[in-house]
């Protein structure tokens, strides 16, 4: 009776989200990058996103589709991540020269408390305290609080939109199996988010295919699914070798 | 300054693997830290990346890769029989809650009472935490790894950092291409010393005062 | 009193469960809410457990119980396709973030200002919450269901709740064996009467004022 | 090298827990509780301890190993717990009485501050807000605070000494599989604690035969396990006519 959640296209998929919204990109490195749902928002266009997300990246010769493509296009208003600028001097990414000339806010945050705000978010819980950030910078002007003896930052949940996903398998009713390294932030980015949009890897299964002990992400948590096709159509990492093969 | 450059890269990550103890879960970080898991210790080491890999292996041969799997420096690493793999939540519960024995991070800049910098460039608007602020502030142990000097022949060893830390006075070794040293509030003990260096090419190219114990050793190198 | 005493049990229930809509996730707690699933209704309804069971089906015969699983009144059930099983603060993360379409509690008393309270008994030291409170305070819709009056006859609907409550202005639906009611602040709206009860009666046996539309509709009993 | 995780008897496994511990027991009804290591904690006599259970048990005719037999061993100082009366006037619980009586210290939790709370201790959260329980006598004096026009309660984390599992596999370096329901608590308190000890009802696999991405708790978080022996050595629940049976 429910409609499906199995979308025909990504761009189907993304159609309808406004500008303005605040959505959440998984993945770290390759493996969980929703690299063909980044590619169909680049062509729905929306503007003034506000862009959750590890790292925006940029770098490299064989740049698959990421978030410095949309600081590129101009979709982007803001970045909240865990790198916001490269960490080597030397590097350059994207991003950097549009938050030098006051073109999109960057707020950085660390990797653990940008995943911890995330869960809050998906866990109903406003606020919390970490010990991460005490006595640097980013916690300067900030509530700080004494908690057994020990200094700890207030921090804040950061619900999100709209989270697109990368998944290895799922079944009909959006139950979600990550594959390795690949879970990454998949699971709380979904918990944080009112539309979860979900590119899947292996062709879709049959409720009940899927042992419920074994879920990563419950279906009640996820709207939309989209199969990836296989390449070219489809965007997959390659090995570094075949990467080098291409460039 | 005379002497020699001291150790390769490989020899500093090397000499900070032997401070492993058996049974550690250990957390790498980008560059330099990576190294470590080369080197042949006969320690049972856990190595845990933030991205929420529990017991990786060795990095697989181009060809052989596993794309679904990489470590924090995005190597595409092997698991160990017995691995877990969590989500970005879980993995930094873990970090948090002081269950990391250790963390070896890259940095920039290490400072006698214990702090220390790698995420901000001077002059950057922005900068690149990653994981390296939960970790220098949850380890049980933080060790640190880098040049001993700037390209130009600045101290990075310092009183006090110029640039932005990452966690106050939680680092307990520093490894350089010059040697060990351990923060000691207004000074670095030198543990150990690279073959070749002299503790006068230390003092000069250290921001901070260094004491020598009586009975310094030379870093034996593999 | 005088009329009928209204609806048995499971018919209060059937009453409930006919309120839920199509791909609601719905929580039910122990006692008379469980029976809820017992009626037949030909909307798509998930199942969610305070023990972190999300699609859990009918009860099981007795021998053919699976051991490792159960709901939150400790019945084993079964799983339907699609059914996902997570831990119990994964579980209270879908309670707290609003995620639970409905939940159906069992309770001691209900206020026309949307209070009520089903933990603590009157001179207890202790009580029983359960997961009560976190879904009173983060569902987004609560219904409750409850016998009129108690077993002397005093009344369970009323201005202000006696007992300690458990959340405060969150029911949207009252469910008792005379009739369906809607807290409205000040009043309760009698949305539908069991067959055979009389208003009057309703009246005496409530401790609030009572609104009756001009078009009071019966219960129709399946 | 490291030390084996695996012990030959409950008794073995609990034999250091000192007086005075805060101890975690998981399970929710019946699966998940460690019904074989309550029965060696009575066995081994600890006293002043602090248990964490979702209820303390206590009812029924078939009872198995409970927190209210530790209660009625006069080993417990202080009970946290979502039940600490029974739900019906009528009904009647061991700790009732002990806790009327002023010998035994009871705090009421909520189930999912509970389990939050928990899950904080674990994930080295000292405190967070929570909706759960504003306006009711379990806030009275309390910390509040309000955040986007809403009114949520300080809560702190709750960490514990030891806990106490069940889980179905293990494997020798302590991965943890929970089948159904048994999961509950278990996960939560296992990151909770600083000793975990695990009863485990399958034989024990080798390292890598769980599949990683399907583990519920890493080994890193396991130190002791014991198999569980066949009844009627080992304690398993039973299905209800048999318990009829034996009864």
């Amino acid at each position: 009776m429910a409609r499906s959640k199995i979308f025909g296209s990504f761009a189907a998929a993304v159609a309808d989200i406004p500008d303005g919204s605040t959505i959440a990109f998984a993945g770290f490195a390759y493996p969980g990058v929703p690299f063909n749902l980044i590619r169909a928002l680049l062509d729905q266009g929306a503007k003034g996103l506000t862009c959750i997300t590890n790292g925006t990246g940029g770098a490299g010769a064989d740049r698959m589709p990421d978030i410095g493509m949309l600081v590129e296009a101009g979709q982007v208003a803001k970045v909240v991540a865990a790198f916001t600028a490269p960490t080597r001097a030397s590097d350059r990414i994207p991003l950097t020269r549009y938050v030098d000339e006051g073109k999109i806010e960057a707020e950085l945050v660390p990797q653990g408390t940008l995943a911890e705000r995330l869960r809050a978010a998906g866990a109903g819980i406003p606020a919390f305290y970490t010990p991460t950030a005490v006595g640097t910078e980013l916690a300067a002007g900030r509530e700080t609080r004494v908690f057994g003896g020990r200094e700890y930052l207030l921090e804040h949940a950061m619900p999100v939109d709209v989270a697109f996903l990368r998944a290895w398998k799922a079944d009909s009713f959006g139950n979600l199996l990550f594959r390795r390294s690949q879970r990454n932030f998949n699971p709380i980015m979904a918990m944080a988010a009112r539309l979860v949009i979900v590119e899947v890897e292996e062709d879709f299964l049959q409720p009940g295919e899927i042992d419920p002990d074994e879920v990563h992400t419950p279906g009640i948590f996820v709207q939309r699914m989209v199969k990836i096709p296989p390449a070219p159509e489809g965007l997959w990492p390659a090995r570094r070798a075949e990467r080098g093969a291409k460039a | 300054m005379s002497g020699s450059n001291g150790l390769a890269r490989q020899q500093i990550a090397d000499r900070v693997a032997q401070e492993f103890q058996d049974g550690w879960i250990v957390n790498l970080g980008v560059g330099m830290p990576t190294m470590c898991s080369n080197t042949p210790i006969d320690t049972d080491i856990i190595y845990h990346s933030e991205n929420g890999v529990i017991g990786y292996g060795p990095v697989l041969p181009a060809g052989q890769e596993d794309l679904h799997l990489v470590n924090a420096g995005g190597q595409n690493v092997s698991l160990k029989p017995g691995a877990a793999v969590v989500h970005h939540a879980d993995s930094f519960a873990i970090i948090r809650s002081g269950r990391i024995d250790v963390t070896v991070l890259g940095i920039y800049e290490a400072a006698c009472n214990g702090d220390f910098a790698n995420w901000k460039v001077a002059g950057a608007k922005g900068g690149g935490i990653g994981g390296a602020m939960d970790l220098a502030a949850c380890a049980k142990n933080v060790f640190v790894i880098l040049e001993h000097t700037t390209r130009d022949g600045k101290p990075r060893l310092l009183k006090e950092c110029a640039l932005p830390v990452t966690a106050r006075g939680r680092v307990s070794l520093v490894a350089t291409n010059l040697g060990l040293f351990k923060p000691l509030g207004d000074r670095f003990l030198l543990r150990e010393i690279a073959p070749g260096v002299t503790v006068d090419q230390i003092r000069a190219a250290t921001g901070a005062p260094i004491e020598v114990p009586a009975d310094l050793k030379t870093i034996q190198t593999l």
